[in-house]
C-alpha cells in the first residue's frame, strides 16, 4: 500500500505536507513580488522624471493586444481556479480539459506578445538595437522601452514556466489524481494566478498612460 | 461525465475582472489629468485583490497565509516609498 | 558513538552528491565554504602585502583592483552570506526544533547545486581575467567603462542568489511547520529566531539584487540601460536598488552570528539568556528596520537632503535592538557559572568586537562625520569588525560548540583556546589601525597611497599575517580530531537543547522517537560535567 | 587647542571642520563610555562568576523588563542626540553655496581638471585664496568620482549627467590632499591632487602668473557662435528663442506654470535636455546637444551665458 509511505518522514500527515507546500509557494510569491519590485521602482522614478516621454512612449504600445492579453490571462486564471475546484477522481477529465484550456490561452498570450515584439521591432522601438523616436523625447522613451522589454520578457518567461507547470499537472491529473497531486495543482495554480496579478499591474503601467492626451 | 459546474464565486469574479478591464481601458481615454494614473492603479489593485481573494482562495485562509501574502507587498511598499522619497525630494 | 549515524549511512559519492539529508548537505556546504574562504583570504593576503609599502611593488593597479573585487565578491556572496545559515543552520535547524529534516529536502540540495554553479561561474570570471568593479558593481563604471568580465561575474552572483532565496524559503516554512510537539515560538532556541529573521531578509531582499544584476547585464549587452546617464538615466537608482539588498545583507551575515552567541553565552554561563523575549524580537526588529536604512551608503552621493535625514535617523534606530542584545548577553553572565572553553572565548570576543563595530557604525550613521569618513578605511575597518570580528568569530565559536555533534569527535581544547586568543589579537592588530587611517582620510580601494599613512598600514599588514596563521590553525586541530579525536558523547556540554538529546553524530533521521517539548529553552543545570554517557 | 593634543590628528581647517572634529570627539567619548562600561562588566562578571569561584549566585534577576526598557530608552535617547548633532552640521556642510568666487572642476578617468573663471586651468591641483568661500561646480565626464579633501572634512560624489556644486573654505594656508574617494577604475588611486591654500596676495600673483588662454566666458562666446546657438538666441534672429541676457539667477516661468531659478544646473539641462523644462510662451523647437558637446565645452557655454549678466545674488 503506497499510502503508508505517501509523505516524507519530516511530515506528520499528508495534510501536513500539503499545507506546508502551500506555505512554501506563498513565500516564493513574496520573493517574486520583490523581483518585479526593483523594476517597478525604476519605472516610477523615470516616469516622474520624464512624464511627457513616458506618455508618448506608452501611446506607441499596442493597447489592443495589451487588453486582449489581459482578458486572455484573466480567463486562463479563471479556468485554472475552476480546475482546482474540479479536481477529483470523478471529474478529472473536466479538470484536465480546463487545464488544457488555460495552457492554450497561455500560449496564445505568448504568441500575441511576440507579434507585438516584432511590430515594435519594425517601428524601431527596441533600445540598443534599433531605436528611433521623436528626438525631443528620445531619452525618456528609451528608458520606458528598456523597462517595457525587461518587464514583459521576464513576465513572458514566467508564463512559459507556468505553461510547462500546468502541462505537467494536467498529465499527472489525467493519469492518477491523488491527494499529493491536488496539493501540487493547488501550488501551481497559486503561481499561475500570481503571474496573472503581475500582468494586471504591468498592463496598467505600460499600456494605459498617456491615452487621454 | 459527471455533472460539474463552475462555482458561482469563480464565475462572478471572472465577470467582474473582465468588466473592470473594460472600465480601465475606457477610463484611460477620458482626460482626468493626473487622476488617470491613480484610476488605472486603483483598478489594478482592485483586480489583483479579486484574484487574490477568490482565485487564490485567500478569503478561506488563516492569518498566517495573510501575513505571508502581505509581507511581499509590505516590503515592496518600503522599496517604493524610500526609493521614491529621494527622487521626489531632490532639489 | 552510535554505529548507525548519518555519516556511515552510505559511502558512495552518490550518497553524498544526491543526498537529501540536511546534515550531509550542511557538510557539502561546509567543504565548499572552506574552499571559498581560502580563495577570498588569499586575495586579502595579497592586498595586505601590497599595502605594506606606499608604492606599487607587488601587483599592477589593474591586478590590485581585481584582487579586492575578488576578495569582496567571494567573501560576501560565497562565504559570509551562506556561512552560518547554510552550514550550522542547515545542520542544526531540524535538530533544534525536533524535526527529521527541513520541509523541502530536495530544494535544499538544489540550493547547494545552485550555489556551486554560481560559485563556479564566478570563479570562471576570475580565472578568465577577473573583474575590476569592486563588489558593489557601481554604474556607469560597471556597465559602460569596465572591460573586465562583469557580465559573467554578475551571472554567477545572480545564480547564487537563488540558492539564498531557496534556503531562506526552506527555513521559514520549516520553522513554521515542523516544530516538535510542545515547541511553541517562545520555547524556540534564539538561534532559530535569528535564523528566521535572516531568512526573511534572504527571501525579500535577494530578488531585488537579482533584478539589479539583470539590469546591469542588459545594460552591458545592449549598451542601453536603465542607469545610463547618457540617455538621462540615473546612476543613483542603481545604488538604491543595490543597497536595498546589500545593506540588509549585512544583517544576513550578522544575525545568525548573534544567534550562535545566544547559545554559547547561555551554555557556558549555565544560565538562561537574560530577557529572552526581548532578544527574540530584537532579531526580527533588526531584520525589519534593516530594510529602512540603505540610503546611509549614499550620504555624499547626491541623494536629497530629506532622504539622507530619514536614512540617518533609521540607521540610529536599527542600532537600538543591537544594543539590547549586547546588554542582554552581558546580563546573562551576571550570577552565572562561567566556563572559559574555546566556544565561550569566541563568544566573549564576539561581544567586544561586535560592540566596537556597532559603535563605529553609529559614527558612520552620523551625517556630518560620514561625509568625512565614508569611502575611507574607517568604513573598511567598521564592516570588518562586524563581519570578521563579529560574524566569522561567531562562526568559529558555533563550529567548535557543535563540532562534537556534527562529527562525533572532540577537538583539542588547548589548541582551540590558543587559536581563539590568537585570532582575537591578530584581528585587532589588522583592523584597528584602519580606523586611524580612515579618520586621517585614507580612501579605500587605493593601490598606492601617500607615505604618511605607511606606519598604520604596516601594522595592519603585520596583523593580517598573524590573523592568517590563526585562521589556519583550526584546520589542523579540527582536521586532526576527525581521525584521532576522542569520541564525543551525545551531550558533551550538558546542554538542554533538543540537538543534544540525540546521539553524536545524529542518526540519519535525527531522532529515533519524536521528541516532545515541555519546558522553555536554556534550562541549564549548574553542573557542567555531562552525566555519564552510554558507552 | 584641544585638537592639537590628540596624537596623529590633523585638525580640520575649514569652518565646519572644527565642528566635525568636535562631533568626532563626542562620538569617541560616547563610545569610550559605553565600551568602558561594557568591558568593565564583562571583566567583572567573568572574574566574579567564573565556575571555580564559590560565590552566592542566588537571588538572580528574574523580572527583566524594567532593565530592558531602561537600556532601550537610554540607547534611544543617546542615539537621538547624536543624530541631531550630526544632521545639524551636515546641513551646514552642504548649504547652498554663495556665488562669490567659482571654480569649475571636470573629473574624468583619472584626473581632476580645474578651470578658473579667468581661463587659468590646472590639472590635479586647485589653488584657492585663504578664508574665502569658494564655490566648486563639478561635473564628471565618465564614471562616478568623489571630490574628497580630508583636511576640509569635505567630500561629495561627482555623478555623470549632472552638475554638483559645493562650497569650500580653508582657514590655514598650506598644501592639502585631494583624493578621488569613489572607486573609478584602473588608476583610481592615482587620481589625487593637492589643494593649495594661499594668502590673498599670493593667490592674485599666482593667477596673474598663469598663462590664461583666454577667459572662459570668451571661449564660451566663441563656442556659442560656432555651435549655432546665436542663430536663434542672438539679437535679431528670425527664430523666436528666449533671450539669454540677464538670465542667470533669475526665476524663469515654465510652460507648466512653475518657476525655476536659472542656475548652472538649469542652463546645463536646457542645453542637453531642452524639452524637459520649456520656458513659458515659447515653442519647444531647440535640438538637444546631448553628446555633441563635451563637459569642458559645456562649462564654457554656461560661463558665457552667466557672463551675459543677471541677478547678482
Amino acid at each position: 500500500m503506497p499510502e503508508a509511505k505517501a509523505f516524507a518522514s519530516q511530515f506528520v500527515s499528508s495534510q501536513h505536507r500539503d499545507e506546508t507546500a502551500e506555505l512554501g509557494m506563498w513565500v516564493f510569491i513574496a520573493t517574486e513580488v520583490l523581483l518585479f519590485g526593483g523594476l517597478i521602482l525604476g519605472y516610477f522614478v523615470y516616469r516622474h522624471a520624464y512624464p511627457a516621454a513616458f506618455a508618448a512612449a506608452s501611446r506607441h504600445t499596442d493597447i489592443v493586444i495589451g487588453a486582449a492579453n489581459t482578458a486572455i490571462l484573466l480567463t486562463s486564471s479563471f479556468l485554472v481556479a475552476c480546475a482546482v475546484d474540479a479536481f477529483s477522481a470523478e471529474t478529472r477529465k473536466i479538470c484536465v480539459a480546463l487545464l488544457s484550456g488555460a495552457i492554450v490561452l497561455g500560449l496564445t498570450f505568448v504568441v500575441l506578445k511576440s507579434i507585438e515584439y516584432s511590430d515594435e521591432y519594425r517601428e524601431h522601438l527596441i533600445p540598443g538595437i534599433d531605436f528611433n523616436f521623436d528626438a525631443a523625447l528620445t531619452n525618456g522613451a528609451q528608458l520606458f522601452f528598456v523597462f517595457y522589454f525587461v518587464a514583459t520578457a521576464l513576465h513572458a518567461l514566467h508564463m512559459l514556466v507556468g505553461v510547462a507547470l500546468l502541462a505537467v499537472l494536467a498529465t499527472l491529473t489525467y493519469r492518477l489524481p491523488s491527494s499529493r497531486h491536488r496539493a501540487a495543482l493547488h501550488s501551481g495554480a497559486l503561481y499561475w494566478h500570481f503571474v496573472d496579478v503581475v500582468w494586471i499591474f504591468l498592463f496598467a503601467l505600460i499600456y494605459l498612460p498617456g491615452r487621454s492626451s | 461525465m459527471t455533472a460539474w459546474r463552475p462555482p458561482l464565486p469563480l464565475v462572478a469574479a471572472w465577470l467582474a475582472l473582465i468588466a473592470l478591464l473594460g472600465l480601465t481601458v475606457m477610463l484611460a481615454y477620458v482626460p482626468l489629468h493626473m487622476f488617470n494614473a491613480v484610476v488605472a492603479l486603483a483598478i489594478g489593485c482592485l483586480k489583483a485583490a479579486i484574484v487574490a481573494a477568490v482565485f487564490m482562495e485567500l478569503r478561506h485562509r488563516g492569518r498566517r497565509t495573510f501575513i505571508f501574502a502581505g509581507a511581499g507587498l509590505f516590503w515592496l511598499g518600503i522599496l517604493l516609498w524610500l526609493g521614491l522619497m529621494d527622487f521626489l525630494t531632490r532639489t | 558513538m552510535n554505529e548507525d549515524n548519518y555519516l556511515n549511512a552510505g559511502f558512495s559519492l552518490r550518497s553524498w552528491f544526491f543526498t537529501t539529508d540536511h546534515k550531509r548537505i550542511a557538510i557539502l556546504y561546509f567543504a565548499s565554504l572552506i574552499f571559498f574562504f581560502f580563495v577570498g583570504g588569499a586575495a586579502a593576503t595579497a592586498i595586505r602585502i601590497e599595502l605594506a609599502t606606499p608604492q606599487a611593488d607587488l601587483v599592477s593597479s589593474d591586478m590590485y583592483n581585481r584582487l579586492f573585487t575578488m576578495h569582496g565578491i567571494i567573501m560576501v556572496w560565497f562565504f559570509l552570506i551562506p556561512s552560518i545559515p547554510n552550514t550550522l543552520g542547515n545542520f542544526m535547524v531540524p535538530l533544534m526544533i525536533g524535526a527529521r529534516d527541513l520541509a523541502f529536502p530536495r530544494l535544499n540540495l538544489l540550493s547547494w547545486y545552485l550555489f556551486m554553479l554560481g560559485g563556479g561561474v564566478t570563479l570562471f570570471a576570475i580565472l578568465a581575467g577577473g573583474v575590476d568593479t569592486g563588489w558593489t558593481f557601481y554604474t556607469p563604471f560597471s556597465t559602460l567603462y569596465s572591460n573586465s568580465y562583469v557580465t559573467v561575474a554578475v551571472t554567477g552572483v545572480f545564480v547564487s542568489g537563488f540558492s539564498s532565496i531557496l534556503t531562506g524559503l526552506n527555513f521559514i516554512v520549516t520553522i513554521h511547520r515542523l516544530r516538535a510537539p510542545g515547541l511553541t515560538w517562545y520555547r524556540l532556541p534564539l538561534f532559530i529566531w535569528s535564523l528566521y529573521a535572516t531568512s526573511v531578509i534572504l527571501v525579500l531582499a535577494t530578488p531585488v539584487l537579482a533584478m539589479t544584476l539583470v539590469l546591469i547585464a542588459v545594460e552591458r549587452l545592449l549598451g542601453v540601460g536603465i542607469f545610463d546617464p547618457r540617455i538621462g538615466g540615473d546612476p543613483l537608482l542603481f545604488q538604491h536598488l543595490f543597497w536595498f539588498y546589500s545593506h540588509p545583507a549585512v544583517y544576513i551575515m550578522i544575525l545568525p552570528g548573534m544567534g550562535v552567541i545566544n547559545e554559547l553565552v547561555s551554555c557556558f554561563s549555565r544560565k538562561a539568556v537574560f530577557g529572552y523575549k526581548f532578544v527574540a524580537w530584537a532579531s526580527l526588529a533588526i531584520a525589519a528596520i534593516g530594510f529602512l536604512v540603505w540610503g546611509h551608503h549614499m550620504f555624499v552621493a547626491g541623494q536629497s537632503l530629506l532622504a539622507s535625514l530619514v536614512f540617518s535617523f533609521m540607521s540610529f534606530i536599527v542600532a537600538v535592538p543591537s544594543a539590547i542584545k549586547v546588554f542582554n548577553w552581558t546580563a546573562t553572565l551576571h550570577k552565572g557559572s562561567i566556563h572559559f572553553d574555546a566556544p565561550m572565548l569566541y563568544a566573549l570576543a564576539f561581544i567586544g568586537l561586535f560592540t566596537i563595530g556597532g559603535l563605529t557604525g553609529l559614527f558612520l550613521a552620523c551625517l556630518a562625520f560620514d561625509v568625512h569618513a565614508t569611502d575611507t578605511y574607517f568604513v573598511v575597518a567598521h564592516f570588518h569588525y562586524i563581519m570578521v570580528g563579529g560574524m566569522v568569530t561567531a562562526y568559529f565559536g558555533g563550529l567548535h560548540y557543535w563540532w562534537p555533534k556534527i562529527t562525533g569527535r572532540l577537538y583539542s581544547e588547548y589548541w582551540a583556546r590558543t587559536a581563539a586568543v590568537l585570532i582575537f589579537f591578530g584581528f585587532n592588530l589588522t583592523f584597528f589601525p584602519q580606523f586611524v587611517l580612515g579618520a586621517e582620510g585614507m580612501p579605500r580601494r587605493y593601490h598606492v597611497y601617500p607615505p604618511e599613512f605607511q606606519v598604520w598600514n604596516v601594522l595592519s599588514s603585520g596583523g593580517a599575517v598573524i590573523l592568517a596563521v590563526a585562521y589556519l590553525m583550526p584546520m589542523f586541530y579540527l582536521g586532526y580530531s576527525l581521525f584521532f579525536g576522542r569520541r564525543a558523547p551525545a551531550n558533551p556540554w550538558n546542554a538542554p537543547g533538543l540537538e543534544w538529546q540525540t546521539p553524536s553524530p545524529p542518526p540519519e533521521y535525527n531522532f529515533d522517537t519524536q521528541p516532545v517539548v515541555t519546558r522553555p529553552p536554556y534550562q541549564y543545570s549548574p553542573d557542567f560535567e555531562a552525566e555519564p554517557q552510554n558507552a | 587647542m584641544w585638537r592639537d593634543w590628540v596624537p596623529f590628528w590633523h585638525p580640520g581647517v575649514s569652518p565646519h571642520g572644527e565642528e566635525v572634529d568636535l562631533l568626532f570627539a563626542g562620538l569617541l567619548l560616547a563610545s569610550a563610555l559605553v565600551l568602558g562600561l561594557l568591558f568593565f562588566l564583562l571583566a567583572l562578571f567573568c572574574v566574579r562568576y567564573r565556575a571555580s569561584n564559590t560565590i552566592d549566585r542566588g537571588h538572580r534577576v528574574r523580572k527583566s523588563w524594567h532593565w530592558e526598557v531602561g537600556w532601550t530608552a537610554a540607547s534611544f535617547v543617546g542615539f537621538l542626540g547624536l543624530f541631531v548633532w550630526g544632521a545639524g552640521i551636515y546641513f551646514q556642510i552642504y548649504q547652498t553655496p554663495s556665488d562669490e568666487l567659482s571654480v569649475f572642476v571636470v573629473a574624468r578617468q583619472w584626473m581632476w581638471k580645474v578651470q578658473h573663471n579667468g581661463g587659468q586651468s590646472e590639472i590635479n591641483a586647485l589653488h584657492i585664496p585663504v578664508d574665502r568661500p569658494i564655490r566648486v561646480v563639478m561635473a564628471s565626464q565618465d564614471v562616478i568620482h568623489s571630490f574628497f579633501i580630508p583636511a576640509l572634512r569635505l567630500k561629495h560624489d561627482v555623478v555623470p549627467g549632472r552638475y554638483q556644486d559645493i562650497e569650500i573654505t580653508a582657514h590655514v594656508p598650506g598644501h592639502y590632499h585631494l583624493f578621488c574617494a569613489e572607486y573609478c577604475g584602473t588608476e583610481h588611486s592615482g587620481m589625487t591632487g593637492e589643494i593649495v591654500v594661499m594668502e590673498a596676495a599670493d593667490y592674485a600673483a599666482w593667477l596673474a602668473q598663469q598663462m590664461p588662454s583666454s577667459p572662459l566666458a570668451q571661449e564660451g562666446g566663441a563656442l556659442f557662435r560656432e555651435l549655432g546657438c546665436s542663430g536663434c538666441h542672438g539679437h535679431g534672429s528670425k527664430v523666436r528663442a528666449p533671450p539669454l541676457e540677464g538670465l542667470y539667477g533669475r526665476p524663469v516661468p515654465l510652460a507648466d506654470g512653475s518657476f525655476v531659478t536659472a542656475d548652472e544646473k538649469y542652463i546645463r539641462d536646457s542645453i542637453l535636455l531642452p524639452r524637459s523644462q520649456i520656458v513659458a510662451s515659447y515653442e519647444p523647437v531647440m535640438p538637444s546637444f546631448e553628446g555633441k558637446v563635451s563637459e569642458d565645452q559645456l562649462l564654457r557655454l554656461v560661463v558665457y551665458i552667466k557672463s551675459l549678466g543677471g541677478h547678482s545674488s
